[in-house]
C-alpha cells in the first residue's frame, strides 16, 4: 500500500510528541462504542475533539446534539452537555436550544440519512436562517443503523438492502445543498484526512453562523460489504482517500480528471448576521423604544 | 550542508485490548509495518521501526492505541 | 384604576396572557387555523419582554424546538390545530420519554384530515391520551371559557414543570376565537411553579435519579451540570439502557408518575349534582351549553346535574365512579362522533345508562338537543344528522371555505 | 328578571364591525359589571365582503355563547341585512344606512335607517368613524349598556390622537338615536 | 412437488408476500427496525414483476405517495414502526377522508419515543385507532403467527378496497422476526377483492356519490374519469363544501362505512370458550402465550379459554360482550401498560371481573404469568415488573443497544 | 402610470383577435373562485391553462396535484385529474401517483409556504429523483390563507402576522435552491409578465424531468396591506415588474443595479436521465434477465 | 415609405359582474383608459379607445372580462 | 407423546449460525412435515461479535415462540458457549468446537467437542462449511429431523455450484457425530 509521503515523514526534533489525551471528553466507563470494527465515525470523533480542544471552550458551554443513527450515537460517549433526539430532528432541537441560551457552542451530529433524508427540511432551514450551529454530517453513503439501505448520497450503481439491484436515485451533494440554502461556512473532509479534518471542524466550530461539514467516512459493515470492499482501510482508501480532491489539487485538473471525485476543503464561506444576535438585536431595540 | 546524526528516538506504544475491534487499520496504515493482528486484538510487531508518526492513534476509530515518546 | 385587572379579550389571546404569567419565555411554531392568534401574539409580545419567539418551518420541528429551548431552562410552548397536532405525535413522545417539560396548545377545529379548518370540533379527545405510539402519561386540561383558558394555561406550565412531562391544552375554535372578561391575576396571585432544580454537585447529578422519588430535578443545559438524554430507554443517569428490569421500570414509572398523582391533577366542576338523577358529563364549549340545559331543566322540575372535567386526562375515574354510583342516566354531548362517552362507559361499569349526544357539523351542541335528549325524544345515541340552525348553515354556503 | 341581550352588527370588510362589536362587549363586561361575549365570522367572509359580529349580554353567566335569536342588530350593507336580518326576533330593532340597505324586507321587528356613513363622512370628515357612530346610535335605541361605559370603551380602543373625533362620533350617534323613530 | 406450496419464511418476507399475492403493486417506504424487511423484500420482488418500488425521503412521505398511487390505480402499501407510524398520521386521515385504499404494515416495537427498538411490544394498538386527529373509520388486524401475517396481509388489501379505507396490519417484533411455515395458496385459491370501478359516463361520475350505498365506486385518475379529491370536507361531487347538513352526513358516513359492516370485518378465533369460567381475551403474540397456558390450565382441571380477535379495530364488541356474560373473570394480558384491557372493561359493563396483564420489558407475556394470575398468585393488574427470564434479560445486557 | 410600448402596441392587422377560451378548462358552477379581490393567483391559472392548452394534451392525462394554501385551491376549479392534499405535501401525492402511472403530466400547485416551509424536504427530494414533475410555486410572500404570517420568501424587514416588528428571517431563493437540489429546469416569472409566464410555464411543461418555476404573485388582502402597497396594482408594477429583471436585461445591469431584483427567465437547464425513466429501465431490464 | 390609413378596427368588451371583484387591476393597467369601477363591478368607460391589447384580460385574476374584434 | 424441542446455535457473524437455524428448522417443517419456529437475534450482537440463532421444533403447534429451556446447544465460540449454556436443560447436548471453546464449565448436560472448523478448513477445504458440518453433527447427536429431511433443507439454500461442497459436509457431520463421545 502506497503512504503519501508528508504522512510518513519523521516526527520535527526536540518536541517530545505525546499523543492527544482524549479522556476529559470521554465519559467515564462509555467506551468501547457501539461502533462496528473499522466504521469511521470514531476517526470523525477524534478529530471532534481536539478541535473543540484546541478551541479552548469549556465543556460546559458545549451542547451536542443529534438525531438518530450509528453517527447520531456520538453523544453519549462525550462528556459535554449532550441531547440524543429523533431521526432527522436534531437540528430543530438544537436551534431551540441555541435560541434559548445563546451562549452554548451547538454542535449538531448527524448522518447522511438523518440530516439528508427525514431531515433535510430542517438541514436547509438552518442554513437559511444563518444560526449558529456546527452541523456535521457523518457522509457514509447509507443507513448505518437499519442496515444498509440507499441513503440520499448513495452513489448511483451501489448495492443497498434496498437498492439490490443497484441504486437508480441521484445523490444529493451535501455542499452544493447546503451553500444554496444559505449556509455560511460549508466544507467537506474525511476521516482519511483526519488532520485536516481537525482544522475544518475546528473552523467550522468557531465560525459565527451556520457551517456544514460533510464528512466522507465508512459502513465497512454495510456499504463496505455490499460493495466488495475488501476492508475498512480499503474503503477509506477509495473513498476517501482517492474519492476526493483537495479545493487545491482541483486547480490542477481538468474536468475529466475530476469526474466522480468530491472536493475537499473549504467550498463556500460568507459573512451573513448570525440568527440569534439579529434576535437579540431586535429585542434590545423593542426594549429601548419602552 | 551539515549532516546531522539522525538522534534515536524510542516510543511506548499502548494499546487498550479492551476496546481495539481488530479493525486492521492501524496495521494497514502504519508506514513502517509495526504492528500486527494477533488474534482479537493488535499487537506490536516490530517496535524499533516505530517513527512516532501516530498515524495509528490518529486513524483508531476505538480510542484503542497510543503512541508515546519515552 | 379599579378595571384595571379585568380585560375583555379573546379565548386565544387568553392563552398567551396565562402562559407569560406562568413565565413562558419561549414560543416556536407554525401557524395554523384556528390557533394562530396564540402565535402571533407570542410574536409580538415576547420579543419585548426578552423571550424568545421563532416561526419554524413545520410543526414538527415547532415541538421538538420547544423541547430543545426547556432543556436550555425555559418554560416552552407551541400551539396548533389538529393536522399540525397529528404531525407532533413522535415529538410529544419524545418529550414524555426524555421528561422535558413543554405546554402544546391544541384549539381543536373540524376533522379528520383538513376537514372544516375554520369549524369547531372537540374530536382530538382520544387522540391527545393516544396519538403517540408506545405507553405514555398524558395530561391533558379542557377549559370551557376564556378566563378559564387563562388559568388553565397556567395550569398547565405549573403541571409540566411539577411532573416533567408535557401538558396538553385541548379547545375548541368557538371558545378560542370568542371574546369574555378576564380577571388578570397581580404578579404573585396565582401560584406559579418552577420546575426542582438539582442542588446536588455536577458529577453527582443523575437526570433521571429516582431515589427520592418519581420525578428527578432536572438542570439546564449549560448550568454546569452535563448530562445526557435520549428516546430511547434509560437508566437513572440517562444513558441508554437494554437490561430489560431498567426498561420494565423505567416505561412503568413514567406513566405512574402521572398516574399515582390523578388527584393533584384532577380538577372537576359540579354543578347541581347532589340530588341529580341524570347527571351530564360534558367539557369544554358543550358543558357551557351543558349548563344551560340543566338550569332549563331544573325549571321543569327534572333533577339534572353536570359534571365538567377541567382535566380531561387522567380520566377523572372517581368522579364519573361516584356519579355512576348513584344517577340513573349520564349523557355525554360531545362535539364528535363518540369518543369520551366510552370512558364514562367504562368506569360507569353498568350501573347506570350512558347515553351520548355527537355531531360533527361544526356546530355546537345545542342546549335544546341535550334537553330533549333528557326529555325522551332526542335523537339516538348513534350520531344522528342533528338540526342546524339556520343562519349558521346558510351564512356558510355563500362562496367558499379557508383551510387554513 | 335576568335576561340575555344578543347584537349582531354586520358590514363589509374595513368598516370597523369586528371592532365596534367589541367596544360594545367591553362596554358592558368591563365597564358596566355585566356578562358579555363577543364572536365573529372566520370564513372567507372576513376577507371578502361580508363582515359579522356577535355580541351577548347578560346579568349573569353566559352559558350557551353563540347568538340563536337577535335582540339587535345593525346593516351597514345591503348583503348584510338581506343575509342576516331572518334570526333577528319578533319585536327586535334593526339598524340600517339608509343609503346603503334600499331593499328593506319587513318583518316582525322596528326598523331604523340613518345615513351613517354619509354623517361619518360628511359630518364627522372620516368614514371610518361610521362604526362609532353606529355605536352611539344603537347604545342609545336599545339601553343595552350605559353612556358611561360605551363611551370609556371606545376611548380606551382608539389612539390618542383621535379621542376627539371618536368622542365626537359617538355623541353624534347618541343624539341621532334619541330622535330616531322606526319606519312603519 | 408435494412440498411446493409450503415456505419456510420470516413474519416480515410472509406479509411482503402476502402483498404480492393480494395484487399489490406499489410500495412506497422509508426504513425503520424492525418492519425494514418488508421493505427491502419489495425493493427487490416489486421490479422484477414490473410493480413499482420507491424509497421516500420520510414516512410522511411514503403514506403521502401510496394514497397518490393509489389514486393512481395501484394498490400500494408501506410498511414502518411506532415512530415512524406517528410520523404518518396526518397521512392516514387524509385517505380516511379521502377514502382512498391503502394498506400499512406497522410492526410493533417497544415506545414510547424511540424506546428499545430492537424490542417488541404491543403498546400501538389504541394509536392505531385514536392517532389522527379527528373522527375516522378504522379497520386494524392483529395476525398471531408468520402464516396469519400472510393471509392477513391478503385480508387487509381486501378490506382496503371494498370499503375504500386504509387498512393498518400491527404485529409485533417477535412475530414479524420469527420463521414458521406457510402454505402458500395457489393464485386464486385465496380471494382478491379489487375495488369498485364506476360503469357510468366520466360526466355522471361522482366518487363519492352514495346513492347506492356508503361505498362509492373509485376511479383511477388517468381513466377519462376526471375527479376532484380532497381533505376538506366534500359533497358527493368530491368538491369542498361548508353546508352543514352535509359535513354531519359525510363525518358520520365516514365511520358508518365500517362500523355497520363490523360483523363483515370481524374474525375471532375461540379455543375452549365453550365451558370457560376464565376467558383470555389476547391478541399477537400474547395469545400465543395465552393458548399455552389455556393448555397447561385445562390440564390442572381449570376451565380457561381463550377469545382471539384478528381483527382489534372495530372493536370485537359482540364476542366480549357474550364472553363477559358467561364468564367469571377476563384476563387480558398485553404488552403494554393496559391499553384493549379498557375497551374489554367497558363491554364487560361489569358484569365480569376484568384483570390485566401487562409487561413493556420488551420480554413475551409467559405463560407461567397467565397461569399464576388464574391461579391467584400472580402479580398486581397495575402492571408490576415482572420476572424475566435470565437468559434474555442477561443476554441484552451486553455493549450497547441499537436504535434503528 | 407609465404602460410599456410593447403592451400597448396594437394588434397584428388582419387576423381578429378572440380572446382565449378558458371554459372547457373550468369546471362548470365552480367560478367565482376562493382567491380575494386582485389576489394574482388568477393570473397566474391563466397563464398556466394557455400552456397547457398549448401543450395539447388531453385532459385526461394531466393531473393536478396541490397541499393547502390559497394557491393550492387551484385544483378545485380546472377540468384535470385533480387531487388537493396536505399542507406541504402535494409533491409527495404527486410523486406516487407518477409513478404509479407515468403517462399522466402531473402539475404540482403550490404556494411559498407550501412548497418551500412545510414541504421543503419534498421539494429538494423531487428535484433530487428528477421525476417528471411540474412544480409551479406559487411565490407571494406571505401565508395567505392563515392570514399573512411570514413565509420562507418574506423579504427581510417586511411585516406580517407572526412578524409584527419587522421579519428578521433571511428567505431562501427558491431558484437556487432547486437548482442545487438537482431540478433540470429552474425558471421565475411573475403574474404580472403573463405571457411570458405562460412560455415558461409550456416549456416546464413540456421538459422531462423535475421543473420548477418559481411565480412572483401578490396577497393584496395581507402581505399588501401590512406592507402599505396602495392596490394589487402597486403590488404587481412594485414587486412583478420593477423587482424582477429578465436574465437578458440582467446581462447589461452592474451588481449595484441587480441589487434587490430578482431574476427572471429561465435560470438552469440541464439534461440528466428522468426518474421514472430509470425506474422503467430497470424494470425491463431485470425482466428480461428472467 | 407608404403611408398606410389605419384601419379601424371594432371590440366588444364582455364583463361577468358575478365574477368581477372590483379589484381595478384592469383598469389600472388598460393602456388607452377604457375602463372604470362602477360600484361592485367594472364597466366601460370608453369603448372607442380599446385597442384590442386585451390586458385585461389577460391580467385579470377572474375570468370576468374579455374582449372579442367584431 | 407431544414434545417440544429446543435448540440454540451460538458463533461470531459470518460463521452462518442464523442460516444453519433457518435450515434446520426448515428441514423438521417442510421435509420432517413438524412444526418449527426459527428466531434469532437483533440487537447489536447481529452485527459485531455474537451470532444466534434459535429453533423450536414440535410435532404440534407452537404457541409460546421463544426458547425457555434448551434441549440442545451449539457454540462456535467461547463467548457464544460462556453467555447461553446456562439456558441448556439439564440432561441437555451442547457441542462445542474443541479449538474454539477452551474453557468449558461442567453442568448437568451432555457435552461433546469437535473440531469443526478445522475439519471445515482442513477436510473441506472452506471455512464457511463450518455450519453445515454442525448440522451433520447436531443431526446426528439429537435425531431430532432425519437425514433425508436436513440434506433436503441444505440442499435448496445453497448455491447450485457448492451442491456437492455442502453435500459432503453434512455427510461429514452424521459420520463425525455417530462416534462422538461426550466429554465426561
Ligand atoms: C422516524 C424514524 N424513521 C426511521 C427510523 C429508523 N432509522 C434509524 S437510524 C436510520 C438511518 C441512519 O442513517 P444515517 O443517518 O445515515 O446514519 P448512520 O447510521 O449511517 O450513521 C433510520 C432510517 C427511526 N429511528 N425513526
Ligand atoms: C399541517 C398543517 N399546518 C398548518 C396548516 C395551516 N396552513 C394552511 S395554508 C398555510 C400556508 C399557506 O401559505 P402558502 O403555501 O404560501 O400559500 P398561499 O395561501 O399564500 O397561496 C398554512 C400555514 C395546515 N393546513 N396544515
Ligand atoms: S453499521 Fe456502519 S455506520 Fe453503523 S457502526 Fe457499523 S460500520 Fe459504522
Ligand atoms: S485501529 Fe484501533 S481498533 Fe483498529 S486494530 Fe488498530 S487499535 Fe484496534
Ligand atoms: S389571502 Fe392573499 S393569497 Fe389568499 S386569496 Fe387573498 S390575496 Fe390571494
Ligand atoms: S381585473 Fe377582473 S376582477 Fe379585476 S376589476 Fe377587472 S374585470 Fe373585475
Amino acid at each position: 500500500m502506497s503512504t503519501p509521503a508528508e504522512e510518513a515523514k519523521p516526527l520535527a526534533k526536540k518536541k517530545k510528541k505525546v499523543p492527544f489525551d482524549y479522556s476529559p471528553y470521554i465519559r467515564g466507563g462509555k467506551l468501547p462504542h457501539i461502533w462496528c470494527p473499522g466504521c469511521g465515525h470514531g476517526i470523525v470523533l477524534k478529530s471532534l475533539l481536539r478541535a473543540v480542544h484546541a478551541s479552548g471552550t469549556s465543556q460546559n458551554d458545549v451542547a451536542m446534539v443529534s438525531g438518530i443513527g450509528c453517527s447520531s450515537r456520538t453523544p453519549g460517549y462525550v462528556d459535554f452537555n449532550t441531547l440524543h433526539t429523533l431521526h432527522g430532528r436534531a437540528i430543530t432541537y438544537a436551534t431551540g436550544l441555541k435560541m434559548a441560551n445563546p451562549k452554548l457552542k451547538v454542535l449538531v451530529i448527524t448522518g447522511d440519512g438523518d440530516a439528508l433524508a427525514i431531515g433535510g427540511n430542517h438541514f436547509i432551514h438552518a442554513c437559511r436562517r444563518n444560526l449558529d450551529l456546527t452541523i456535521l454530517v457523518y457522509n457514509n453513503f447509507t443507513y448505518g443503523m437499519t442496515s444498509g439501505q440507499t441513503s440520499p448520497t448513495t452513489t448511483q450503481g451501489k448495492i443497498s438492502t434496498t437498492g439490490r439491484h443497484g441504486n437508480i436515485d441521484p445523490p444529493f451533494d451535501t455542499c452544493t445543498l447546503a451553500k444554496a440554502a444559505g449556509a455560511t461556512y460549508v466544507a467537506r473532509g474525511t476521516a482519511y484526512h483526519f488532520q485536516e479534518l481537525e482544522k475544518i471542524i475546528f473552523d467550522a466550530f468557531m465560525h459565527k453562523g451556520t457551517s456544514v461539514v460533510d464528512i466522507i467516512d465508512a459502513c465497512p459493515t454495510y456499504y463496505g460489504k455490499y460493495n466488495k470492499y475488501a476492508s475498512a482501510t480499503d474503503m477509506m482508501e477509495q473513498l476517501e482517500k482517492d474519492g476526493t480532491v483537495s479545493v487545491k489539487q482541483a486547480e490542477k485538473l481538468t474536468p475529466e480528471e475530476l469526474e466522480g471525485k468530491l472536493l475537499r476543503g473549504v467550498l463556500h464561506r460568507s459573512e451573513r448576521p448570525e440568527y440569534s444576535e439579529e434576535y437579540g438585536k431586535l429585542v434590545t431595540s423593542l426594549q429601548s423604544k419602552k | 550542508m551539515a549532516v546531522v546524526e539522525k538522534e534515536k528516538r524510542i516510543f511506548r506504544i499502548e494499546i487498550d485490548p479492551r476496546l481495539c475491534k481488530a479493525c486492521v487499520i492501524c496495521v494497514d496504515f502504519c508506514p513502517t509495518d509495526v504492528l500486527m493482528i494477533n488474534g482479537n486484538t493488535v499487537a506490536v510487531k516490530n517496535l524499533d521501526a516505530c517513527n512516532g508518526c501516530q498515524l495509528c492513534d490518529n486513524r483508531c476509530p476505538d480510542f484503542a492505541i497510543q503512541v508515546f515518546e519515552e | 384604576m379599579a378595571t384595571n385587572k379585568k380585560r375583555f379579550m379573546q379565548g386565544n389571546e387568553a392563552c398567551a396572557e396565562g402562559a407569560f404569567y406562568a413565565g413562558c419565555t419561549f414560543f416556536a411554531g407554525y401557524p395554523i387555523t384556528p390557533s394562530t392568534e396564540v402565535m402571533e401574539i407570542s410574536s409580538s409580545r415576547l420579543p419585548k419582554t426578552g423571550g424568545v419567539f421563532i416561526q419554524m418551518e413545520d410543526e414538527i420541528a415547532s415541538i421538538c424546538a420547544i423541547t430543545g429551548a426547556s432543556l436550555g431552562g425555559r418554560k416552552s410552548m407551541t400551539a396548533t390545530s389538529g393536522p399540525g397536532f397529528s404531525l407532533m405525535q413522535e415529538g410529544l413522545g419524545f418529550a414524555c420519554m426524555a421528561e422535558v417539560p413543554i405546554v402544546i396548545i391544541n384549539v381543536m377545529r373540524s376533522g379528520p384530515s383538513t376537514g372544516f379548518p375554520t369549524g369547531p370540533s372537540q374530536s382530538d379527545v382520544m387522540q391527545a391520551k393516544w396519538g403517540t405510539h408506545g405507553d405514555h402519561p398524558a395530561i391533558v386540561l379542557i377549559p370551557a371559557s376564556v378566563e378559564e383558558i387563562f388559568y388553565e394555561t397556567i395550569r398547565a406550565f405549573n403541571l409540566a414543570e411539577i411532573y416533567r412531562t408535557p401538558v396538553i391544552v385541548l379547545y375548541d375554535e368557538i371558545i378560542g376565537h370568542m371574546r369574555e372578561a378576564v380577571t388578570i391575576p397581580q404578579p404573585g396571585e396565582v401560584e406559579v411553579v418552577n420546575r426542582v432544580k438539582p442542588t446536588c454537585a455536577p458529577s453527582e447529578y443523575k437526570p433521571y435519579d429516582t431515589t427520592l422519588g418519581d420525578i428527578a430535578p432536572l438542570a439546564a443545559y449549560g448550568e454546569g451540570y452535563r448530562f445526557h438524554v435520549t428516546g430511547l430507554y434509560h437508566g437513572a443517569d440517562g444513558f441508554p439502557t437494554n437490561n430489560t428490569k431498567l426498561i420494565e421500570e423505567a416505561g412503568q414509572r413514567l406513566v405512574r408518575k402521572v398516574e399515582d398523582n390523578k388527584e393533584r391533577i384532577w380538577k372537576n366542576e359540579e354543578y347541581f349534582l347532589d340530588d341529580a338523577e341524570i347527571g351530564i358529563f360534558a367539557y369544554g364549549v358543550s358543558a357551557r351549553s351543558a349548563k344551560f340545559a340543566v338550569r332549563e331543566l331544573r325549571k321543569k322540575g327534572i333533577k339534572a346535574g353536570l359534571l365538567r372535567p377541567l382535566t380531561i386526562w387522567p380520566f377523572p375515574d372517581s368522579a364519573v365512579d361516584a356519579l355512576a354510583e348513584r344517577v340513573k342516566t349520564i349523557i355525554v354531548p360531545e362535539m364528535n362522533l363518540g369518543q369520551i362517552v366510552h370512558e364514562v362507559e367504562r368506569v360507569a361499569r353498568g350501573r347506570c345508562e350512558v347515553k351520548g349526544i355527537f355531531r360533527v357539523d361544526t356546530e355546537p351542541i345545542k342546549p335544546a338537543q341535550i334537553i330533549e335528549k333528557i326529555l325522551g325524544n332526542g335523537p339516538m345515541p348513534s350520531a344522528p344528522v342533528s338540526p342546524t340552525d339556520s343562519n349558521m348553515s346558510e351564512m356558510l354556503i355563500e362562496r367558499d371555505m379557508l383551510d387554513g | 328578571m335576568s335576561y340575555r341581550y344578543e347584537l349582531r352588527f354586520t358590514g363589509s370588510g374595513g368598516q370597523g364591525i369586528i371592532t365596534a362589536g367589541i367596544i360594545l362587549a367591553e362596554a358592558a363586561s368591563i365597564y358596566d359589571g355585566k356578562k358579555a361575549v363577543q364572536s365573529q365570522a372566520y370564513g372567507p367572509e372576513s376577507r371578502g365582503g361580508a363582515s359579522r359580529a356577535e355580541v351577548i349580554i347578560s346579568d349573569e353567566d353566559i352559558d350557551y355563547p353563540k347568538a340563536t335569536s337577535i335582540d339587535a342588530m345593525l346593516a351597514l350593507t345591503q348583503e348584510g341585512y338581506t343575509k342576516f336580518h331572518k334570526d333577528v326576533k319578533s319585536g327586535g330593532i334593526i339598524l340600517i344606512d339608509s343609503d346603503e340597505v334600499k331593499d328593506v324586507p319587513r318583518g316582525d321587528f322596528k326598523v331604523y335607517a340613518f345615513p351613517i356613513i354619509a354623517t361619518a363622512a360628511n359630518v364627522l370628515g372620516k368614514v371610518i368613524t361610521a362604526n362609532i357612530i353606529s355605536l352611539g346610535l344603537i347604545t342609545e335605541l336599545t339601553k343595552i349598556v350605559s353612556h358611561d361605559a360605551i363611551e370609556k370603551a371606545v376611548l380606551s380602543r382608539v389612539p390618542a390622537a383621535f379621542l376627539e373625533l371618536n368622542k365626537k362620533a359617538l355623541h353624534t350617534g347618541f343624539e341621532k338615536g334619541a330622535t330616531l323613530a322606526p319606519l312603519s
